[in-house]
């Protein structure tokens, strides 16, 4: 009943993403799988997924050897994937009892299908997923989709269930329903694998982790887990050296060594100034400012409204009510190009679907928003400019990969993330919004692109939204808490305790009124000094 | 598509001569076989076409010449860049093959500079020096009306189908409108007409709605053997065999199929053998070739086939058609001196 | 570690104003709009277009570029796209005569020899699409050229005619009355070529939107990869797809044929881009906005009813294509800006 | 804090094995392969192929399906499609002749008429695609009967040639010498319709390869919202896009013209397939696998040295195009195939 994998290497050109790893999943077990960005966890996954053949190696179960020709092979021996892009796994223009329902058009029985048969069948599928089942799958938020495809996995009765970041796109909320989820099937005997940056999940999840670095198996650890030596085996004894991880600290938000708010000696204008603004159209307004040299994080559960509220910045939605001020001028961007040109840069939350230009390469995508700069004075664009600004972001940002000539694809994807992050910070812009940054990105990583926005942040105003409160530690200065399409308070990162930020993100806390103003004229948020109201 | 050209010299035909013996050896040249004709074509799909090049081949077998043909498929310019093509090949002769006279004539010219001897069917050539052959269309028109204007004494409504832009077409339209002003009793009540790859069905489903909407339609005046066929179809199809009669133009093995079907409303066509048309036009190319002296304009009359004259005689093909009409087969016009005809 | 209450919950669908709701309903029924306004329009300005022999006359019209219609949605399905579908009604027009006039064999045989020459073409579209994984634009381009071509090369480029010159001798043998009552002839009053539309039309209706093999080819065209992950053969089902495109191709040749009484080079051309049409049509039919079998009926009558009331107006033909493009063009800006309100 | 070690360097080309590079190498250079292939066949076979007089004729032939083919190339790079480049060419020729024949105007004033023309189709085609929304594909169909009619109504369905009868009198103007030059002068021994076709590749081949302009097209083709997000200004992007095509066209159909000496109905109607079928081969060309300027000048090269070489083989022309498939369907699934290989 064990998959095993032995000595199983994997080289991509003249990259080594897997060398020689050797790896056991016994059934009722989770087995964490991490690394950093571009150890070779998603190459693992794929090999074990039929999706690619490794270069050499074997699989096997219960000792037969495993020979997939290709992810039904895979499949067919009782190996399930979720994978990471989820938009892969969904066929968009169907139903949601469809989408559920897929798995059945292969496996025979009725041909003549009817409505309530399909809903019948999905029903069967997925009992409690509380979906509608009859609306178009496009119309479902990404964590919910990732649901359905959960859901279908499980389903297909898997031996070995594997879940790439399955909790990127989810809330806490979110990833405890999966976490009691994936622990139903294993106590069904399945095996699961379990890919994450998140420690704290893992911790609280798997029941063995094994560490991925370089493409090497770095070592295994049985629960209990101490995340101190997770991190230092994800990280090598170079790194690690030098390096606290944010993770260490247990205590929410609050980071001693992190954040350190800019003492402002006088007055610091504010970059962005923001009036009656709304996340979600017939919710309360609200307002928020952010000055220079300040990052501002913006959480709240999924769905609360936070890109909502940051793609109206970054131009990217019409703007639904109020005004915004930018240093000190009215800015009211019609599209994201008439932002950038008044020096915001926004970073959307979904890379595939938002930054990914499919087969281009790492230097074109870094370029993109800025071609106009990187063109010569006879038009044509400039190749050296461009490869210059390309190895810029690589290198400022640690991105590990076969370099800037490459296709994009050939990152793993926490660099490509690095990438269309990075690129908005070429630009310098006077306020930077970046929505979910950190989605797949590890907590070295995490650590550098905090490290490069803090330090742009010195002459711009940041402005981070995430799901994760996590996140912001050792980042923001300030964090704006949004609950169901609106403002439901904003703390200073002192006063970011976990339970206030719970309060507050489910909405039991009892507002704070300074940040609810009397309907009409809305002040902006206040000060943190004048900020209070305890949790309840 | 129809026969397109700009308008002919008006000229009568003339034959050349009048004998039927071969009156001289056969030149050198055309023995050892060394004869290159390029043929020009506008269009090469169609009954209509089809014939033309198989009498023009057989023409040419006899003859003992090589005839390379090239085919603008519609497309004019295409046609243009073949005849320079011809040109800069160095054929001993060319023959243009329809065409639009002022897409064709900067390259017959061309030729002409060449010192290419060329013979052009249904298209001005522009150039005195070649020679213009064509069948008369509106003898073509004459014939067929004459025909409805008989069967209907000269008064009725009658549909009219007719695409502008073809030249052949439009020569016939002038006839049609003078004798519309001839007949104030005949009654043009709608006017259709499709020209595309499958002309006929098209023009079979606009024939039916006009005839649905003008139920005292007594005769279809169709003058192009491919509108004739689709009007066929539709008063077929509507069941109104015996009420509505088509008149119609050219003639092919299919035509006559169809207008000797029981019940075929298609009772008369005026029209010339493509087959016979093809052959003249080698003939021609042959005698320039030889450098005999040939007409500048030739012309090709043509016959009235009815109805009632295919089914007497038993009539199935063309072939059959051309021995009991030998008005259709013209030896006479460029005749070639050193062969039987 | 953080929230606890959990609110994932979508929030409720927002309510509607009665203008969206009417923009809503102008886009599903839009174009059914315009093609009743259109109905009533003629019957009005022309008795004669509101009887049922008109009606008959339309349908028929509409009937052999229907069917083919009906295989193009198909083979879109899955995302393909069969540019040869014009090539393959003509290579089947040439063939069934072939089979009768040439070869003097039974009208029968000429059904089958037709529907296998669908099928011939399917099977070169799946070879180049399916196994050699060209693009579907590129792949069915080759094949229309290859058909066209193979529909002229088998009779030298002649149109096959009975009583036609085969090598010097009268070809033997002629239609037969069976084959030509295809074209011709009527089930209790309506024309074959309708009823076999209408019968094509329900099944791929029924096909298409509750069978399984319907839902596997719009998963096809919505996510390949997906639709290969959730085991479905998806190979197979483009092939199902060129086949049933064939097929539909095929049965269109052979009515056409049946009703042409002869095999006419480039009979079949002109179908492509009216089937084509009728099919994009259909996207915007009931909301559908994916190729739907009802939507392509109903484009193929939306173009069928245009011309017939247009020639009966007595339109110079000239006059047709602008009149026809500037009410495809109404309809379709109708639907899709309408849409966009909703 | 310090971060994972960087290794930025380009990675060194992958070793390969003998077989999949030469596998490689046939996918990029197998469409150019074969075309010279048949280059040296057709000289082989008839000697007058390979001079420099035919090789001027070849080019020629190309010339005006290449331009159009050079339009739909760049309205492809962003996801859209222009099915009414063939009817913009024929407005155009039309346009042209009556603004000479009819209007008896200065050939430098039918120029501009025609560019002209051109722009509106892009502009029809722009309301429809960007403002309406409607998806290119059914739009350009509709923007392709909509032009298709105008060119017939303009002129009451009639052909426009000098002396042509309006309203009872013949029309006064003819085409100017400056105009007719267009079509048939030399510019150094080369035909103007070749010059302008090789300026205006380049000039498209710099546009797209190496200019911001081109990249952002080529960035909404690949993802239009990644674009969009990425400042792009799409929907302006979009127009210029098809205003090339519209352009591109209108060139076409001014050469077209002059060649033609006259304005004919119908006159632009085989560009279209002709020039898509050039655009889709270019994908296979050097494996750009996407539309780009030199694999569709390539297309467009390898269909008219194709037609020619047949030609002067005296290969019937029924048989011309089976042979034009066959090599097409050859030549795309060498590439194809090939691709998947490496
Ligand atoms: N198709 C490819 N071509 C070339 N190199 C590749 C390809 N796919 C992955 N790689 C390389 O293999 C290495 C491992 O990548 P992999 O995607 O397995 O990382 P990962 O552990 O999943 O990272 P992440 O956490 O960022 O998703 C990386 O260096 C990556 O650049
Ligand atoms: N695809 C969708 N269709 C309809 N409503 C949606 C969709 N996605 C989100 N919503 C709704 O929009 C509101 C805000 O969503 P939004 O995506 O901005 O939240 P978020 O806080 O950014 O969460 P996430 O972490 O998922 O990005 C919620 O009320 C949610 O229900
Ligand atoms: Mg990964
Ligand atoms: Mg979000």
């Amino acid at each position: 009943m064990t998959f095993a994998v032995t000595s199983v290497s994997k080289v991509y050109g003249a990259t080594r993403a897997l060398s020689s790893v050797t790896l056991e999943l016994r059934p009722g077990e989770i087995v964490g799988l991490i690394g950093t960005n571009g150890a070779g966890k998603s190459t693992l996954i794929k090999i074990l997924s039929g999706a690619t053949a490794p270069t050499s190696g074997t699989l096997s179960y219960e000792g037969r050897p495993l020979e997939f020709g290709g992810p039904l092979d895979a499949q067919a021996a009782g190996v399930q994937t979720v994978h990471q892009n989820i938009d892969d796994g969904v066929v968009f223009g169907a139903s949601v009892a469809e989408n559920l329902t897929l798995d059945s058009l292969a496996a025979g029985g009725a041909w003549f299908l009817t409505r309530a048969r399909v809903r019948a069948a999905a029903t069967a599928v997925a009992p409690d997923l509380g979906l509608p089942l009859d609306v178009p799958v496009e119309s479902l938020s990404a964590s919910a989709r990732q649901q359905l495809l959960i859901a279908r996995a499980l389903a297909r009765r898997a031996r070995l269930l594997i879940l790439d970041e399955p909790t990127s796109t989810l809330s806490e909320v979110e990833a405890d329903a999966l976490a009691a989820r994936v622990r139903e099937a294993v106590a069904q005997g399945v095996s699961v694998l379990y890919v994450s940056h998140r420690l704290a999940e893992i911790e609280t999840l798997c029941d063995r982790v094994a560490v991925l670095r370089d493409g090497e198996l770095a070592a295994t650890f049985t629960a209990p887990l101490s995340r101190e030596s997770i991190v230092a085996a994800m990280l090598g004894p170079v790194a690690a050296s030098g390096y606290v991880p944010a993770a260490s600290s247990q205590d929410g938000v609050r980071d001693p060594e992190g954040a350190q708010p800019p003492q402002s000696a006088g007055p610091v204008p504010d970059v962005l100034v923001a009036e009656g603004v709304r996340a979600v159209a017939g919710r309360k307004a609200f307002g928020l400012r952010v000055r220079a040299g300040e990052v501002l994080g913006v959480t709240g559960l999924v769905g609360a409204g936070k890109t909502e509220l940051l793609e109206q910045l970054g131009g990217a939605r019409p703007l639904l009510s109020g005004r915004l001020e930018l240093d000190g001028a009215p800015y009211r961007p019609k599209d994201p190009r008439a932002a950038i040109d008044s020096g915001v840069a926004f970073a959307p939350e979904e890379r595939a679907a938002q930054s990914i230009v499919p087969g281009w390469s790492v230097r074109a995508h870094v370029t993109l928003p800025w071609l106009r700069r990187h063109s010569l004075r006879s038009g044509l664009l400039g190749r050296r400019s461009e490869t210059d600004a390309a190895r810029r972001v690589i290198e400022l940002f640690g991105v590990r990969g076969p370099g800037d000539d490459a296709p994009i694809e050939a990152l793993s994807g926490g660099n490509q993330q690095k990438v269309v992050v990075g690129r908005w910070l070429a630009g310098e812009p006077r306020l930077l919004v970046l929505d979910e940054p950190f989605r797949g990105v590890d907590v070295a990583a995490r650590a550098d692109i905090g490290r490069v926005v803090r330090e742009r942040a010195k002459q711009a105003a940041v402005i981070v939204a995430t799901s994760d409160p996590q996140e912001l530690r050792g980042l923001a200065d300030r964090v704006l808490v949004m609950h169901e399409g609106t403002a439901a308070g904003e703390l200073s990162i002192a006063e970011a305790t976990p339970e206030r930020l719970a309060a507050l993100m489910s909405g039991t806390s009892t507002e704070p009124p300074s940040t609810e103003p009397p309907s009409t004229e809305p002040p902006t948020t206040l000060p943190e000094d004048q900020q209070h109201g305890e949790p309840a | 598509a129809p026969a397109t050209s700009a308008p002919s010299p008006a000229a009568s035909s003339a034959p050349t001569s009048a004998s039927a013996a071969p009156s001289a050896p056969v030149p050198a040249k055309f023995a050892g076989g060394n004869v290159r004709i390029s043929l020009v074509r506008q269009l090469s799909s169609g009954d209509y076409f089809e014939q033309w090049l198989a009498g023009a081949q057989a023409e040419a077998k006899a003859l003992n010449v090589r005839l390379e043909v090239s085919s603008g498929d519609g497309n004019n310019d295409k046609q243009a860049l073949n005849l320079e093509q011809a040109v800069t090949a160095k054929s001993d002769a060319i023959i243009v093959d329809h065409g639009f006279a002022q897409t064709v004539q900067p390259a017959v010219k061309k030729a002409v500079a060449a010192k290419i001897p060329l013979v052009a069917f249904d298209v001005d050539p522009g150039a005195p020096e070649a020679v213009a052959l064509s069948q008369d269309d509106h003898a073509i028109a004459e014939q067929a009306l004459g025909a409805l204007k008989a069967d209907t004494g000269g008064s009725g409504e009658v549909v009219y189908v007719y695409v502008a832009g073809f030249a052949p077409l439009d020569r016939r339209n002038e006839t049609w409108e003078q004798f519309k002003k001839d007949n104030p009793g005949i009654k043009q009540v709608a006017q259709i007409g499709v020209v595309n790859s499958s002309t006929a069905s098209a023009v079979a489903d606009q024939a039916k709605a006009a005839l649905q909407a003008n139920p005292g339609a007594k005769a279809i005046f169709a003058p192009y053997d491919e509108f004739a066929k689709g009007a066929a179809l539709a008063v077929k199809e509507l069941g109104l065999a015996g009420k509505v009669k088509i008149y119609g133009a050219d003639v092919s093995t299919a035509d006559i199929g169809v207008m000797t079907e029981p019940d075929s409303p298609w009772v008369a066509t005026s029209a010339t053998d493509p087959a016979n048309v093809g052959r003249v036009a080698v003939r021609a190319a042959a005698l320039l070739v030889a450098g005999e002296s040939v007409d500048r304009a030739l012309t090709v009359p043509p016959s009235l086939i009815t109805q009632k004259g295919l089914r007497d005689a038993g009539i199935t093909s063309v072939e059959q058609l051309t021995r009991a009409f030998p008005g259709l087969t013209t030896p006479d016009v460029a005749r070639v001196p050193w062969t039987a005809s | 570690m953080t929230a606890t209450t959990s609110t994932t919950g979508r929030a409720a669908p927002p309510a509607r104003t009665a203008g969206s709701r009417a923009a809503a309903v102008a886009y599903r029924y839009g174009l059914l709009g315009v093609l009743a306004a259109m109905l009533v329009l003629f019957s009005f300005l022309r008795p004669a277009f509101a009887t049922y022999p008109n009606a008959l006359v339309v349908l028929q019209s509409v009937a052999v570029v229907g069917i083919v219609a009906l295989g193009v949605t198909v083979s879109m399905t899955t995302g393909g796209f069969d540019l040869s579908a014009g090539a393959c009604v003509g290579a089947v027009v040439m063939v069934t005569a072939l089979t009768m006039v040439r070869f003097n064999l039974t009208g029968a045989t000429a059904v089958v020899a037709g529907l296998l020459t669908g099928l011939l073409v399917a099977a070169v579209n799946v070879l180049l699409t399916v196994v050699a994984k060209v693009p579907d634009l590129v792949a069915t381009l080759g094949t229309l050229f290859l058909f066209q071509g193979l529909a002229l090369i088998v009779t030298g480029g002649q149109s096959v005619a009975p009583g036609m010159t085969v090598d010097g001798a009268p070809a033997p043998g002629r239609y037969t009355e069976g084959f030509a009552w295809l074209g011709g002839g009527t089930i209790a009053s309506v024309p074959v070529p309708v009823v076999v539309f209408a019968l094509l039309a329900a099944a791929v209706y029924v096909l298409l939107n509750h069978t399984r093999w319907g839902r596997a080819l719009y998963a096809i065209g919505g996510n390949p990869e997906a639709a290969r992950l959730a085991g479905i053969r998806v190979a197979r089902y483009r092939a199902l797809a060129y086949a049933v495109s064939g097929v539909c191709a095929a049965v269109a040749g052979i009515l056409l044929s049946a009703r042409l009484g002869r095999g006419d080079v480039g009979a079949g051309d002109p179908y492509l881009l009216q089937s084509v049409a009728a099919a994009l049509i259909g996207f915007a039919v009931l909301g559908a906005n994916r190729p739907n079998a009802l939507g392509t009926v109903v484009g193929a009558l939306f173009i069928g009813v245009m011309i017939n009331g247009l020639t009966m107006l007595n339109a110079p033909y000239y006059a047709q294509t602008f009149v026809q493009g500037a009410l495809l063009v109404g309809a379709l800006v109708t639907s899709y800006t309408l849409r966009r309100i909703r």
